[in-house]
């Protein structure tokens, strides 16, 4: 009876891969699909591939982290390629990995150090750095704000780089704008951001950037609430169209691209193991093209923003990713 | 057969059957009540009095049998159908949510409505009326738990009237009252029947079916053994009726030799559970070799000063000495060790553990005993033995040591307590209400082990709400009132109505100077 | 020193803080309704969270398919009911121990939300935004400084909050069914002699307890949010819970804690906003903890004691 | 024992109901989303048993299980309903992980108990506080035991965000001390087993030998059936509300320092994940029993570890969160089953 049930299964997961060029399987942290950040946008990038190359592909979310190593060996013994996303699978992929060494790993928000893994990272504190400044430079009461989940190293990075932006401008427009910030304490809890932006906003905040999972959603609500004049800023993924002409930008992340090209480089026969930090230079990171609101921002803004987007990509201006570093920053002199 | 006609009686119940798991609780019982009589239901406890009653009144309903009233078949399906049908009882334990006041608890269910709410005023103002029309004074704004029983059952009985009942149950109404509150409540039930209602009375005091009652329908083990008018027989027929033999009404005893003073009671004050002091500065001491009696109505502080003798109640102050030791702070596992026993009051609450097999439960308060642990592991084997030592000695039955105690009957839960509070050779015994609820055969029982303790130089301290049980079990008698002791006697020197006086709140002195 | 004066000076003087206080009571009240209803009948409901949950989703849900979030209330309601009645029917026909029953229907809860989020809106996380319920706007009052910003602009559901309130105190001591439930939860077998049905008002009571908890569940996602996300009730059941406990199971008393823990949160949001004090961002975890241990403190007795209805969580088995 | 009159023993019965029943609700919800309930199980079934990396991922998720499972049931015991074994488990963890990186001078003989020991008190002290709160102040259990859950979330995110965060800013604690870490017993590809399973046995033996044998257990227990017949017979019931209490909290912090010393090396992210709930889960089917509750873990392992082989197969993962839903309900209302198996009886005899 077992015999027959696991040869039941094999064939029906064999039928599934024959012929094809290639199977990848994303196996999500626990935070799991639909979190409008990292796993969601992996994803997209995941059905970017199929639907240019036809690979066959499949999404297996984890319970709890005790799932992640099971998982990610489920996922191996079937899959060409698999796709891990967020850093508490660290542990897991390092562990896993070296068991694997002809099934490629693609992992996004931390490095592992295997002949087989391709890391990608972030440098998220470019594109807040980029969004910090035109949030500074759209304020209409000199007071911007920051709403995060739970103060974990990416959302940190948005934080001080979003910060490090707002004082830039501050430095070379002379302006004194504040920067208000606060951590609602949970990634899922809409109604809590919500509350958050709220009492930002009657602090005289007029533009509030989230960088809190789902609990942005609720700064986003706030901002479609509040009327004009107020402003959300979307996090990770292009969340423009949540809210149109509330949601001044997003910070963007672009994890799917970074899947996606990660696919792509197994499928090309480029796949190199190593880690890639994705910055502003290689479109990366960023902030998103304001769809909705660009006829809202004067052209100067989006010079100078243009302008500062080429001296970080060309190094002169190094965005802190720490408080540490934010509290040492120096914003270089800059001409527009 | 006989053609009656039902239409003279206020309730006929005939052929009224009804099976517990386990149990034939009424076996085809008749019961015929006139219009406008006092009726009384007598037997021992399990007779199934109260089984029949609550048939009467649609709390449970008949396997078998049928019910008329006035005549009339009625199908009496729940307490709504009995109301209808103008039936009205008062339980034994009060059916009142003590949370609640007087008003809301007499007309909850039929309450009067003013729109959508609940008229307050309306249901005072028909309660005054009440109250005034059957002289049963109560402060309709009182909440129940603040109220003494008596006034409770006052508020049970308006209850009834209210619902504008024409057949009163009363269940073991008495069990809770001083003598003097019981006259008063003939009284009231004599005024009821004047004003032509019909009463059943539930009891199992033979005098007070003497005293008020027309007619009487006697039951043992579920079935009628005998319907007479009550001035048509006397106590020892109707005791006779009830336990199928003749009762032995004393206990054989000698006479006490008492030694040295074992437990001595000074000015103690006990709170009970809502804050209230339940006993209020009482001394009393017990000897070796006697057994003290301690009189009173439920209520008066009987079971807070038990629990703080034995240790499971705070005292407030005053000192408890017990082989001239100071006892007042020490936990009741202390006091065990020193050789105080306890039959609690309430067997089910303090003195079993139903989920405990029986053998389990013979070691209650003695687990740690070195006897029967090492300090850690329990030594099973030997509980084990010493129980089937003790089941055999106390004719427990079933003679089964891994059963559950909820699987044994009352009085072999009660056998299994005496015998473990006795196997642990005690000096003092603190015995509360040790045959409630319990069959002749056990009542003896537990009398006579109770003798034989006393003979061996235990001393003994025996509660009782059962005057006849004081009388004829104790040496000395206190009667415990409103937490005060009101007086001291010996049974030969004394009669019933003197405890009862006391029982009532009247000082020793005061009645035998009265007299 | 002095920029915590100030801070807290600041947080008190702006009716921000207030109406924060208010939308964050909002679910908490309505929740706090619903287990006041049921425990007063003597039916112990600790399911409030699952039941807030499906009442959440449930608004999403008929808002997304008929465009009209009434519907979506209706529904949230309905589902609300719906695992109330379960809850009814396994604690007062069958005689379950309630606390588990309640912790049961908090993982149904749970893993139908999750399920039904994945086959009915094809993606697991969060629903698509749906209409949500318009807030009530008084017009030229918004104007009036101050309590123009506190109640010029709020959801009707903070309306309703207080309203059930009031309805609850009204039908639970004024009325005769009232008069029914109050003494069915302390001593259902008196009332039972009585010829109240007991069954019947304790289902009363822990369907009402199913239909204002899904209110409070569904203000968050159809009242403050226009959206469902995975858990979005993030243990506010529990907390209402409390504040039930708290105000002595009374509609007056639940209302005023579960103030006091919207403020407590209103409060925290609003100091956090505070720019002079540059809080590291650490101290987040701190304040989160303060409704908990406020909670701790509380029923320990610490402040006042609190007093069950007599026969709240035991079963009423007639025979 | 009397093998046979265990499996037909109503308790037992009423499990193996409860759980049968949830699977056929579960296959209905499948047949209505249009998924084959077959394939699915098979899946599932696959997932637990199919390959030996799956079998010892089921035993190692299993492990802690069997140690929530009789920290709830330890509860029950003695009358209390202890729903924050999650609680209980993260201070365990984090306390374990915390004299983990402590003990590196020290050989494993002495590094390993100590840890142990750690752990075990966390938990244990953690748990007191609800007992300390029941006994002498009379709050409920389950309201303070819920508080004291989320309590201890906000000081683990806290200590791992801050004073014990490992170098690189991700929310774990640094690495534990080799010394102190568990050796495994085989390893297949990245999954190993662990020797935490033996720990989770011999709490088996001890939770029974305790309950059974000693006179704590006959204490707690009379406690839990009746505490005024444990106060009369001069049992202190505070102190053994509070002792019980504190055993529940050892177990389950002794669950968090498995997962520490056998599984991730430092106290890691939402390291108790769903362990305190399942617990419940796992002491009703097992009806408090310590051979049941064992038996249970590792049914709750089983659907946990083959689920995500049924996702696979295309059916969500919070269904398994909805089976177990069920299987409470049913194990709380026991007298449905026992209502069904009445009806059906008569429907038999009829």
């Amino acid at each position: 009876m077992r015999k027959f049930l696991i040869a039941f299964l094999v064939s029906i997961l064999a039928l599934a891969t024959v012929g094809l060029p290639l199977t990848v399987f994303f196996v999500t942290d626990t935070g799991g699909l639909g979190d409008k950040s990292f796993n969601d946008s992996a994803w997209a990038g995941v059905q970017m591939a199929v639907n240019k190359y036809g690979i066959t592909a499949n999404v297996i979310q984890s319970y709890e982290q005790a799932d992640y190593v099971p998982n990610l060996t489920a996922a191996a013994q079937v899959a060409d390629v698999v796709v891990a996303v967020g850093f508490m699978m660290q542990d897991a992929v390092a562990k896993v990995a070296p068991q694997f060494p002809n099934v490629k790993f693609i992992t996004i928000d931390f490095s592992v150090d295997a002949p087989n893994v391709e890391s990608f990272l972030f440098a998220e504190n470019q594109g807040a750095y980029l969004a910090g400044y035109l949030a500074a430079a759209m304020s209409k009461t000199g007071k911007v704000g920051f709403v995060g989940g739970i103060p974990i190293p990416p959302v940190e990075r948005y934080q001080y780089g979003y910060e490090a932006g707002i004082q830039t401008y501050n430095v070379l427009n002379g302006a004194n704008v504040q920067v208000l910030s606060g951590y609602v304490g949970s990634f899922d809890d809409p109604a809590a951001g919500k509350a958050m932006t709220n009492s930002q906003f009657s602090e005289g905040a007029d533009i509030v950037f989230a960088a809190a999972g789902l609990s942005g959603l609720g700064t986003i609500e706030a901002a479609k609430d509040a009327g004009p004049g107020h402003f959300a800023i979307g996090v990770d993924q292009d969340q423009d169209y949540l809210a149109p002409g509330y949601v001044l930008t997003s910070a963007m992340k672009r994890v799917d691209v970074a899947v996606f090209d990660g696919i792509k480089s197994v499928i090309d026969g480029t796949f190199k193991a190593g880690t890639v930090t994705l910055t502003l230079k290689d479109n990366g990171v960023g902030i998103s093209p304001m769809t909705y609101t660009k006829q809202l921002v004067p052209a100067s803004v989006m010079h100078q923003l243009d302008v500062l987007k080429q001296a970080v990509i060309s190094g002169k201006i190094v965005v802190p990713a720490t408080e540490k570093e934010l509290q040492s920053f120096q914003v270089p002199p800059i001409q527009f | 057969m006989e053609k009656v006609d039902y239409s003279k009686y206020a309730v006929v119940m005939k052929g009224i059957t009804k099976r517990f798991p386990g149990v034939l609780a009424n076996d085809h019982v008749d019961l015929f009540v006139k219009k406008g009589e006092i009726h009384a239901i007598v037997g021992e406890n399990g007779a199934g009095k109260t089984t029949l009653m609550s048939q009467l009144y649609g709390l449970i309903r008949p396997d078998e049998g049928k019910i008329y009233i006035n005549g009339v078949e009625k199908q009496i399906r729940n307490p709504n159908d009995a109301i209808e049908a103008k039936i009205g009882m008062v339980h034994q334990h009060f059916m009142l949510v003590d949370r609640l006041s007087v008003v809301e608890n007499i007309v909850l269910g039929q309450e009067p409505v003013k729109g959508p709410f609940f008229d307050l005023g309306r249901a005072r103002k028909e309660i005054r009326e009440l109250s005034k029309k059957f002289g049963l004074l109560v402060d309709p704004d009182a909440i129940i738990e603040d109220l003494p029983v008596g006034m409770q059952q006052r508020v049970e009985i308006i209850k009834v009237l209210y619902r504008g009942a024409e057949i009163l149950i009363l269940d073991e109404p008495t069990a809770v009252l001083t003598p003097q509150e019981t006259n008063e409540l003939f009284e009231i039930l004599k005024n009821l029947q004047k004003q032509g209602r019909t009463i059943i009375l539930i009891t199992h005091k033979l005098n007070e079916v003497m005293a008020i009652t027309e007619s009487v329908t006697v039951m043992r083990l579920g079935k009628v053994t005998g319907v007479v008018k009550t001035a048509e027989t006397n106590p020892n027929q109707l005791a006779n009726m009830m336990v199928g033999r003749e009762v032995l009404l004393t206990v054989e005893k000698e006479k006490a030799h008492p030694g040295e003073e074992i437990l001595q009671v000074k000015n103690l004050v006990v709170k009970e559970n809502r804050g209230i002091e339940a006993v209020k500065g009482l001394s009393l001491s017990v000897k070796k070799g006697e057994i003290v009696g301690i009189a009173g109505v439920a209520g008066n502080g009987q079971t807070e000063l038990t629990e703080a003798i034995t240790g499971l109640r705070r005292v407030e102050s005053g000192k408890i000495i017990f082989k001239g030791e100071d006892i007042t702070n020490y936990s009741p596992k202390r006091r065990r060790e020193m050789g105080m026993g306890h039959i609690p009051e309430d067997r089910l609450k303090h003195g079993l553990i139903k989920l405990f097999p029986v053998y389990y439960n013979f070691i209650l308060g003695e687990h740690d005993n070195s006897k029967f642990s090492d300090g850690i592991f329990l030594k099973i084997e030997e509980i084990k033995r010493f129980s089937e030592e003790l089941v055999k000695r106390f004719d427990v039955r079933p003679p089964k040591i891994d059963l559950l105690g909820m699987n044994l009957s009352g009085g072999n839960q009660q056998k299994v307590i005496v015998a473990r509070e006795i196997a642990f050779n005690p000096m003092l015994m603190v015995v509360s209400q040790p045959t409630r609820g319990l069959d002749v055969g056990a009542i003896e029982f537990i009398h006579k082990t109770l003798i034989s303790m006393r003979d061996k130089g235990i001393g003994i301290l025996l509660v009782s709400m059962e005057l006849e049980e004081i009388f004829s079990l104790s040496d000395r008698i206190l009667a415990i009132y409103e937490g005060r002791i009101m007086g001291e006697t010996t049974p030969d020197k004394t009669t019933p109505e003197e405890v009862g006086l006391m029982m009532a709140g009247h000082k020793l002195e005061d009645i035998r100077q009265e007299a | 020193m002095n920029e915590w004066i100030q801070a807290i000076l600041n947080v008190f003087t702006n009716p921000t803080f207030y109406k924060s206080t208010l939308t964050q009571s909002t679910p908490l009240i309505l929740a706090a309704m619903g287990g006041v209803f049921s425990e007063t009948t003597g039916v112990t409901n600790i399911a409030l969270e699952g039941i807030m949950l499906m009442g959440a989703f449930g608004g999403v849900m008929g808002s997304y398919f008929t465009g009209n979030p009434w519907y979506g209330l209706a529904l949230g309601t309905f589902f609300g009911l719906a695992m109330a009645a379960l809850h009814a029917w396994a604690s007062i026909k069958y005689g379950a121990d309630q606390i588990i029953s309640g912790t049961a229907l908090i993982l149904l809860a749970q893993g139908i939300t999750g399920f039904a989020l994945v086959e009915l809106f094809g993606q697991p996380g969060s629903t698509d935004l749906v209409r949500s319920i318009p807030l009530v706007d008084l017009g030229s009052f918004k104007d009036v400084p101050f309590f123009g910003q506190i109640f010029g602009n709020l959801s009707p559901f903070v309306y309703m909050a207080f309203a059930s309130v009031i309805f609850g105190w009204i039908l639970i001591y004024k009325t005769k069914l009232g008069l029914r439930m109050r003494s069915v939860g302390n001593n259902p077998e008196a009332a039972d002699t009585l010829g109240i049905n007991v069954y019947n008002v304790r289902y009363f009571g822990v369907i009402m307890s199913g239909l204002f908890a899904a209110l409070g569940g569904a203000y968050l996602s159809i009242g403050e949010l226009g959206q469902f996300t995975t858990n979005m009730t993030n243990g506010r059941g529990f907390i209402a819970l409390a504040a039930m406990i708290i105000g002595n199971w009374n509609p007056v008393g639940a209302m005023s804690a579960s103030l006091l823990f919207g403020g407590a949160t209103a409060f925290n949001n609003q100091l956090q906003s505070q720019s002079v004090l540059n809080l590291s961002t650490n101290t987040q975890y701190i304040f989160g903890m303060i409704p908990y241990i406020i909670t701790l403190i509380v029923v320990a007795g610490f402040i006042g004691k609190s007093r069950a209805p007599s026969a709240d969580g035991i079963p009423y088995i007639k025979e | 024992m009397n093998i046979k009159k265990y499996l037909l023993n109503e308790k037992v019965i009423i499990s193996l109901f409860s759980v049968l029943i949830s699977l056929v609700i579960a296959a209905i919800v499948m047949i209505v989303i249009g998924k084959n309930p077959l394939v699915a199980y098979a899946a599932l079934f696959y997932g637990a048993f199919g390959t030996k990396e799956a079998i010892i991922d089921n035993i190692m998720k299993a492990s802690p299980l069997i140690l929530t499972g009789l920290a709830v049931g330890f509860g029950f015991r003695a009358g209390l309903f202890n729903i924050g074994a999650n609680g209980q488990v993260i201070i365990g963890a984090l306390l374990s992980a915390y004299v983990g990186t402590l003990v590196g001078a020290y050989p494993f003989f002495l590094s390993i108990p100590l840890v142990m020991i750690a752990g075990m008190l966390g938990g244990a002290a953690w748990a007191a506080i609800a007992g300390w709160l029941k006994a002498y102040r009379g709050a409920h259990e389950v309201i303070t035991t819920i508080m004291l859950n989320y309590v201890a979330t906000f000081i683990a995110n806290y200590v791992v965000n801050g004073p014990f965060q490992a170098p690189g800013g991700v929310p774990k604690s640094p690495s534990i001390a080799y010394s102190a870490q568990f050796p495994n017993i085989m390893s297949v590809g990245a999954t190993s087993l662990s020797t935490i399973i033996f720990v989770s046995l011999a709490a088996i033996v001890v939770i029974y030998v305790i309950i059974q044998r000693t006179t704590i257990g006959y204490e707690v227990k009379a406690v839990g059936f009746n505490p005024y017949a444990a106060e009369y017979g001069g049992i202190s019931i505070g102190k053994n509300v509070v002792l019980a209490m504190a055993i529940s909290g050892a177990l389950a912090g002794l669950a968090g320092t498995t997962q520490v010393v056998g599984v991730y090396g430092r106290y890691f992210g939402a390291l108790s994940g769903s362990m305190g709930f399942d617990g419940i889960t796992i002491a009703l089917i097992g009806q408090n029993d310590p051979i049941g509750i064992a038996l249970a873990a590792f049914l709750i392992s089983s659907i946990r570890t083959g689920s995500n082989q049924m996702q696979i197969a295309g059916v969500p993962k919070d269904l398994v969160v909805i089976i177990q839903g069920i299987i409470i309900f049913l194990v709380a209302a026991n007298r449905i089953i026992k209502t069904i198996r009445i009806r059906k009886r008569k429907e038999a005899e009829a």
